[in-house]
């Protein structure tokens, strides 16, 4: 950091020595994210004190998480390069759906034992959320149908599709292997979903950080027309993109599966608008190239956190619904005002820099 | 330095608002029995009722007896309420499940934790649950329903019903039920249908469905609904066609059904009070909590409850109400 | 009688200080060429005059009334009327109802009259000369006819002020004959106008007055008479061009790097031809439209030719995306850096590396992530990019700085052939010098370099030949004795 | 964007489909190509459910399609405005039983038992709580569909928090309320019963005839097809976005509003937890219609194209013989073949254009 130019930028205002050395309204959304957690756990711990704050209660609080929390991922994957994925649950479901279907199957049981036909039901689920995604990412590439009409259609087809192959009812009965794996804990105390979810929200964050992949869903996000002219692999990142968010959402209807021992079309349905909502509020930018994948995780703990704490005091649902929409409204006014300090901020400087004396050192240039 | 202030000024302002918040939940409920009914879903006129039933019994037992649900029907968002309520050690849940077979794993773990377990409207459940409470037996129940129905379109005629979703299990055992049961007993009667129509519990889906289905036999002379909004939208129906020859019976509230009952649009509603199931499990919940025995002929204090019999972990009663013209204003809810 | 006066405007954005604090007068029936190079802040001033923006100091006084800022509705019922170099049309809707769109909008509130809309719309096309189908989706025409229809929007009005922001860049000069025809009645009628250009030969007939902005700062006004295009570009760039050029020296005997031949594509251009050696500068002179960036997409596969073939260093090309044509060696710095070049919010250093990622790939598709820190850094000091660290933001350098770093982002990729859209668009000179400096360097390390530009002195400086494009058409070649500004601008004069 | 600029003046206008469909459809608004593969859709349907069962084409279906479409057709109609100027509203169903909860206490408070007193509080109501919407999304310039999310939440939160509701079920609704639902405007015997035209297509056409004045004959409603085509433009052009986004998103709540009461009065219950959740499915149809997502396009004609195409699939279940199940696959292929084939003809025309900001 250059203290130098940040230094003569704050003397105008005294809130500006409030802000961070450097101004982005990525470093100030997050402030106030994790300002938000802070004072909303605060509050739970005034309001219920140990009634929330006991070892049973966190533990629980992670155990809830799991398949929120995928889901809440695969959104804000999708929010990166600008989309926006609606037919997360739905994907979930028909996963989870053929899922049941081959762990409780007589023939397939028959055939390969009840260990290798959870091995393949896991795969044929994989399989089905990596279709749907790549189904929804070709369209979206190929046809240039907005992601929200695509995913919006999509949705319908595959809730549909689960919907007519079962005939709406629920697949029960699965193999108490299954179960048990996935809702095992770790050292007796962590839930293995839990891991699970921690394992890939760290595996994914870093790779998308770290990957020619992730760079050049990020830059798409930021300006496409810009990361067509440089030539970056656009189709496939957008494709490979929806990809994982149908990956993700599959892993989801795996979890589900194993959490109630069931599966049907519309189990989850309500955490698809909240999936949005921890996404925005976690600071991915619905215009796309902005946010923090690991941001995600916090996010949706907080909301679960909210959730648990309403069902303990037993307080209306509803209000906590009201809650959420208006922290969302404040959270995105707020950001409204950062960018205006940002870009103010910037102007001054870079009036400030093009007034400085030219460079006149300079490596000659190289191949 | 932005998070330091945002904290220090949000951190006072809950101060005063969790000081209010703790005024308003009132003060912990101590040694009393915390026994919390999950319904299905908030907002619901069946469950305000039921609602009352359980608080009823808290004041009458010295309980801290309450009840909670989701905003939607999502079967995810009940089982993450009633893993909260495992979390915060409840003594009893009392369970209403919207898909008792996504809710079963989650009803053991609370038996593991020691947590007695009530269901209400989930046979499949009994087992799993320390009891599943149900206000009659549901084949009693669904033959009631084809006699009703049989004796409103005198002996014979078609008819067609419908049910809130062919998985729904209560429903179809009704359904089922009552078929078996008019077959035999009313072998003029016919069941035009192949299977009944599905309202996903949806008042605008099961009007259309029943307008459609009237217009496609208009020779129908009867027409079932499994579902509350089956029934009534199917007596919305009949009386926007004036068709005051079509009965309709089933299940219904006197709250919603009880103005078509009252202008002849339905012969008869049927259905169980909410608050006194809620009430009656909330009691099976108590005594099992007290140690005391369950056994059949105990009296659960409620109408309809005062002689359960036991079969296979279903506390039955017998508390059907059969809703006429004549006795619905009797019924609040 | 004075109609408009600016007293002392300034602007700044992110990246330039648009305007600073600018004079300036105009009276009715007066023609006024407002001249100055890309980026000195023209559209700027006449944007904060129509409303567009707001100018951070200074006064705009309208027959004596001053104002701080203009609101565009208020421009309008002051009777300020502007075309923008974007057109500002609305694809969606009808040509009638684009034409008429202002007066719907204040005339017509409450009932919309389509047949007078028409009526306007027609009426309007007629004053104009031209002939547009009024109900066909103004999107679905091509982009003179959006132009026509701009123009035609603008006469719809009780203009007192029309001020035209490059208005015959993309008119044939059929139309440019009749819109100057246009202009000329519209002023002895007493309207007062405003022509914004940087490209003024065919204006001096019909000029009262030119104004000359450099780097957001008024330079001076001047009568056509005492103006000759030299003087124009001097004073326009500050650069006292000498008639002095610096040859690069490359070999005219090399195989050459590439060659394109009878390469065409339908509606764009045709017939192609021309090569590469290492080491040569190609320059392209011609007006916007005329096929110039279109050749330049075809090459760098964003704009696949019908006929013809490409071949590079002795084998056939045609690339179908950027991607196969960056990596056969071809790069492009379009003209339109913001929204083609630059990630404007990712940092210097992540702008740089986004086109070497690729290249710096291991295993499973993942990077090093010290890469991008060290080959932003390098290249940060190789193009000397004035920024305090590569972390910053790259919409917080200057103009002459982001296309600085666009440079570096493709000459990390080691390129074969650099293809420069109007490099300098909108940048300081200093910078400008820089580019120039750096472009040079590029050639005598063997690559080839097809410059494209509006600016004449820029080509004669740097370019071993130049091709004027006509209408999809290459028209003339210029070298050696012949390329100088004189001949140059000539032939540009014929071309349009 | 400069390279769009290219010697082009002698191309040919790109041949468009001037035929009657276009013509009927407004002027060169919408996408007349997706229209007539709709109504191609459409037809084929009907033929089909007909070949099943003939006693189909009859007064009596349609007069049964009108009833049952009227509600989600009139918050269509506000769906199409908003979506027109480039925005989206995920709102409006909880705004609809907001209003209608609302009107119908107030009618019953008040003891003023006139539909047509409901009907304004509903409509007033609606328009307020869009009027929020548009003013939240104008002044910080918010994106449209995260912002009426998370008024979504909140409307629902005030209504079952704040006013603490509860449904109002049939014996206790306004009688106004109460048999706005079955009145007709006509009837005549048929078969054992009546057929009769529900009072629905009162505001049905009130809604659709408004809704198509506003766009088409107002200047705000043409100041609505302008930002949703090029935001930037209109803005210079002097148009208040302020103003237009409190207009639209009023209009669009004031809509819901009626939509609202005439859904209680169909159904004859006020349930505060219904409705929400079938946002996806209004917008469907109105995207089906031709609505552009990104805005600048969608016509009346194009919403009652893609609420008939809904509405019959939904209707015609027990009529043909099938479950429900497969309901939303088909309109959700519907959707995306639809959408599909509008999207890829512009990507290709913009890719020709060598305009490559929306591709």
């Amino acid at each position: 950091m250059n203290d130098a130019h940040t230094k003569s930028s704050t003397q105008g205002a005294s809130w500006r020595r409030l802000l961070p050395a450097r101004l982005d309204e990525e470093g100030l959304s997050q402030s106030v994210l994790y300002a938000m957690i802070a004072s909303v756990l605060a509050l739970i711990f005034l309001c219920l004190g140990t009634a929330f704050f006991n070892p049973t209660n966190l533990v629980s609080v992670l155990q809830q998480t799991p398949e929120f929390a995928l889901l809440s991922l695969a959104m804000g994957l999708s929010m990166v390069s600008g989309g926006i994925d609606l037919s997360i649950i739905a994907v979930a479901n028909l996963a989870g759906i053929l899922a049941a279907r081959l762990m409780t199957a007589e023939p397939v049981l028959a055939a390969l034992g009840p260990e290798a036909a959870i091995l393949l039901a896991c795969l044929a689920a994989l399989a089905v959320g990596i279709g749907a995604g790549l189904l929804n990412g070709i369209v979206i590439v190929r046809f240039g149908i907005p992601p929200l009409l695509t995913t919006l259609g999509s949705m319908m087809v595959f809730a549909g599709l689960g919907t007519g192959l079962t005939g709406g009812a629920g697949i029960t009965g699965m193999p108490a292997a299954y179960v048990n794996v996935v809702s095992a804990n770790v050292f007796g105390v962590i839930p293995a979903s839990f891991c699970l979810v921690l394992v890939i929200f760290v595996a994914v964050s870093a790779f998308v950080n770290n990957s020619v992949f992730g760079k050049s869903l990020f830059l798409y996000g930021e300006n496409k027309v810009a990361a067509l002219f440089g030539g970056l692999r656009i189709d496939s990142t957008i494709i490979v993109s929806y990809t994982v968010c149908g990956a993700l959402a599959s892993l989801a209807g795996l979890v589900m599966l194993a959490r109630f021992n069931s599966m049907k079309v519309g189990f989850g349905d309500a955490f698809q608008l909240e999936a949005i909502l921890v996404a925005v509020l976690a600071g991915m930018d619905p215009d796309g190239g902005r946010g923090r994948l690991l941001n995600i995780l916090p996010t949706v703990l907080l909301l679960q956190c909210v959730e648990n704490a309403f069902t303990i005091a037993s307080l209306s649902p509803f209000a906590k619904k009201m809650i959420w929409g208006a922290l969302l409204l404040g959270f995105m006014a707020l950001n409204f005002f950062f960018r205006r300090i940002v870009v103010r901020h910037l102007t001054a400087l870079a009036v400030k820099r093009q007034q400085a004396p030219l460079g006149t050192t300079g490596i000659p240039l190289g191949g | 330095m932005i998070t330091r202030r945002t904290v220090l000024v949000g951190g006072a302002g809950m101060l005063a608002l969790g000081a209010a918040s703790r005024a308003a939940f009132g003060a912990e409920s101590g040694k009393k029995l915390e026994i919390v009914m999950c319904a299905k879903q908030e907002g619901i006129s069946w469950f305000d009722d039921m609602r009352k039933g359980v608080e009823q019994f808290g004041a009458d037992f010295g309980a801290n007896a309450y009840q909670i649900a989701p905003e939607t029907g999502d079967p995810a968002k009940q089982a993450q309420m009633v893993e909260s309520l495992i979390a915060k050690r409840v003594d009893a849940i009392l369970v209403v499940p919207n898909d008792p077979q996504s809710i079963k794993p989650i009803l053991e773990k609370a038996r593991k934790a020691g947590i007695i377990v009530i269901s209400h409207e989930a046979q499949s459940l009994a087992g799993v649950s320390n009891y599943d409470v149900e206000a009659f037996k549901n084949e009693d129940f669904g033959a009631l329903m084809f006699d009703n129905l049989a004796k409103a379109m005198g002996g014979e005629g078609k008819y067609a019903g419908i049910v809130g979703a062919l998985t729904m299990e209560t429903h179809m055992q009704w359904f089922k039920a009552g078929l078996e049961h008019a077959k035999k007993t009313y072998p003029k009667l016919e069941f035009v249908l192949s299977e009944p129509l599905e309202d996903n519990n949806d008042e605008k889906t099961a009007l259309d469905k029943v307008n459609e289905t009237l217009k496609k036999y208009p020779d129908l002379k009867g027409f079932f609904g499994c579902s509350v909004s089956g029934s009534s939208m199917a007596a919305l129906a009949v009386e926007k066609l004036r068709r005051k020859d079509i009965k309709v019976v089933g299940l219904g509230l006197p709250s919603i059904n009880g103005v078509y009952l009252e202008e002849g649009y339905q012969a008869e509603a049927q259905c169980w009070r909410p608050a006194d199931a809620g009430y009656a499990a909330a009691y099976v919940a108590y005594k099992a909590l007290k140690g005391e025995p369950i056994e059949a002929g105990i009296d659960l204090k409620r109408p309809g409850y005062d002689k359960v019999t036991i079969e296979n972990g279903v506390v039955y009663g017998s508390a059907t109400l059969v809703l006429t013209k004549d006795n619905y204003q009797d019924y609040k809810f | 009688m004075e109609l408009l006066r600016l007293e002392g405007l300034s602007k700044r954005y992110i990246g330039t200080q648009a305007l600073d604090a600018v004079d300036l007068t105009i009276e009715a029936g007066q023609v006024l060429c407002l001249a100055g190079a890309n980026g000195s802040g023209k559209s700027t001033l006449m944007k904060c005059v129509a409303g567009g923006e707001a100018p951070d100091s200074g006064r705009i006084i309208w027959q004596g009334q001053a104002f701080d800022r203009l609101t565009p509705a208020q421009s309008m019922a002051l009777g300020i009327e502007i075309i923008y170099q974007d057109l500002s049309i609305f694809p969606d809707l009808t040509v009638a109802e684009n034409i008429a769109f202002h007066i719907i909008q204040s005339r017509h509130r409450g009932w919309v009259d389509w047949p007078e809309v028409d009526r306007i719309a027609a009426a309007a096309l007629g004053e104009l000369g031209a002939d547009l189908p009024l109900h066909a989706r103004l999107g679905d025409l091509p982009i003179g006819a959006r132009q026509t229809a701009a123009i035609a929007c603008a006469l719809t009005q009780d203009c007192r002020l029309l001020v035209m922001d490059e208005p015959t860049t993309a008119l044939p000069s059929r139309d440019v004959a009749e819109l100057l025809t246009m202009v000329r009645r519209l002023k002895s009628k007493g309207m007062a106008i405003i022509f914004i250009s940087h490209k003024l030969d065919e204006l001096f007939e019909i000029a009262d007055r030119f104004y000359v902005l450099r780097d957001g700062r008024r330079i001076g006004e001047y009568a056509p008479t005492e103006l000759t295009t030299t003087k124009l570009s001097y004073l326009m760039t500050g650069i006292e061009f000498k008639g002095e050029k610096a040859p690069q020296a490359f070999d005219r005997n090399a195989a050459p790097l590439l060659v394109v031949d009878g390469l065409g594509r339908r509606d764009q251009y045709r017939d192609v031809s021309f090569s590469l050696r290492p080491g040569e500068i190609v320059g392209f002179a011609g007006l916007t439209g005329s096929g110039r960036t279109e050749i330049a997409l075809t090459l760098f596969g964003l704009n696949p030719a019908d006929a013809g073939k490409v071949t590079l260093a002795g084998r056939e090309l045609s690339p179908r995306s950027p991607r196969e044509a960056i990596a056969n060696g071809i790069v492009l710095v379009s003209e339109d850096r913001h929204s083609q070049g630059l990630f404007a919010r990712k940092a210097i250093m992540a702008n740089i590396a986004s086109t070497t990622f690729e290249a710096s790939r291991r295993r499973f598709g993942l990077l090093s992530p010290a890469s991008e820190r060290s080959i932003g850094d390098a290249w940060i000091a190789k193009v000397r990019v004035k920024t305090p660290s590569g972390e910053e933001p790259v919409q917080s350098l200057s103009g002459g700085n982001q296309q600085k770093v666009v440079l570096a982002k493709w000459l990390a990729t080691d390129p074969k052939i650099l293809i420069l859209d109007n490099p300098t668009v909108g940048i300081d000179v200093g910078s400008k010098m820089e580019i120039h400096d750096i472009v040079r360097q590029l050639a005598r390390q063997g690559r080839g370099v097809i410059m494209i530009s509006d600016d004449l002195e820029e080509l004669v400086m740097s370019c071993n030949r130049v091709f004027m494009m006509q209408a999809g058409a290459l028209v003339s070649e210029f070298r050696d004795d012949t390329l100088t500004v004189e001949q140059l601008s000539n032939g540009l004069r014929q071309a349009s | 964007m400069k390279p769009q600029g290219n010697g082009k003046t002698s191309e040919a206008v790109e041949t468009r489909d001037t035929g009657l469909l276009a013509r009927l459809f407004g002027r060169g608004i919408g996408n007349p190509g997706g229209l007539s593969l709709l109504a191609f859709l459409i037809v084929v349907y009907v033929i089909m459910v007909a070949l099943r069962s003939p006693d189909f084409l009859s007064l009596a279906s349609l007069f049964d399609l009108i009833r049952s479409g009227a509600a989600w057709t009139v918050v269509a109609l506000g769906v199409l405005v908003v979506m027109v100027s480039g925005g989206i509203d995920v709102s409006f169903l909880a705004n609809a039983i907001l209003s209608a909860y609302v009107a119908t206490v107030i009618t019953k408070w008040t003891g003023l038992d006139s539909l047509a007193f409901a009907l304004v509080v509903a409509m007033a109501l609606g328009a307020c709580v869009g009027a929020i919407n548009g003013l939240i999304i104008s002044l910080f310039s918010l994106p449209t569909l995260i912002t009426t999310l998370a008024m979504q939440g909140v409307i629902q939160g005030v209504l079952m928090v704040f006013l603490d509701a509860r449904p109002i079920t049939a014996g206790r609704m306004p009688v106004s309320l109460r048999y706005f639902g079955t009145d007709v405007l006509f009837e005549f015997p048929d078969g054992p019963g009546f057929v009769g035209l529900s009072v629905f297509v009162v505001p049905l056409v009130v809604a659709v005839v408004a809704t198509w004045y506003l766009l088409n004959r107002t200047a705000i409603g043409r100041a609505t097809y302008a930002i949703g085509s090029n935001r930037l433009a209109a803005l210079r052009c002097g148009v208040n976005l302020l103003k237009v986004n409190l207009v639209i998103y009023a209009y669009a709540g004031a809509l819901a509003g009626l939509m609202g009461v005439m859904m209680v009065s169909d159904i004859r219950l006020v349930d505060p937890v219904t409705l929400v959740g079938n946002e996806l499915f209004v917008l469907a149809a109105v995207v089906i219609g031709g609505a552009k997502l990104s805005g600048g396009a969608g016509s009346v004609s194009g919403v009652l194209f893609g609420m008939t195409l809904v509405t019959l699939l939904n209707n015609t279940l027990v009529t043909i013989g099938l479950s429900a199940s497969w309901n939303r696959f088909f309109i959700g292929c519907a959707l995306v073949l639809i959408a599909s084939i509008s999207h890829y003809r512009a990507k290709m025309r913009n890719l020709r254009q060598l305009n490559f900001e929306n591709i």
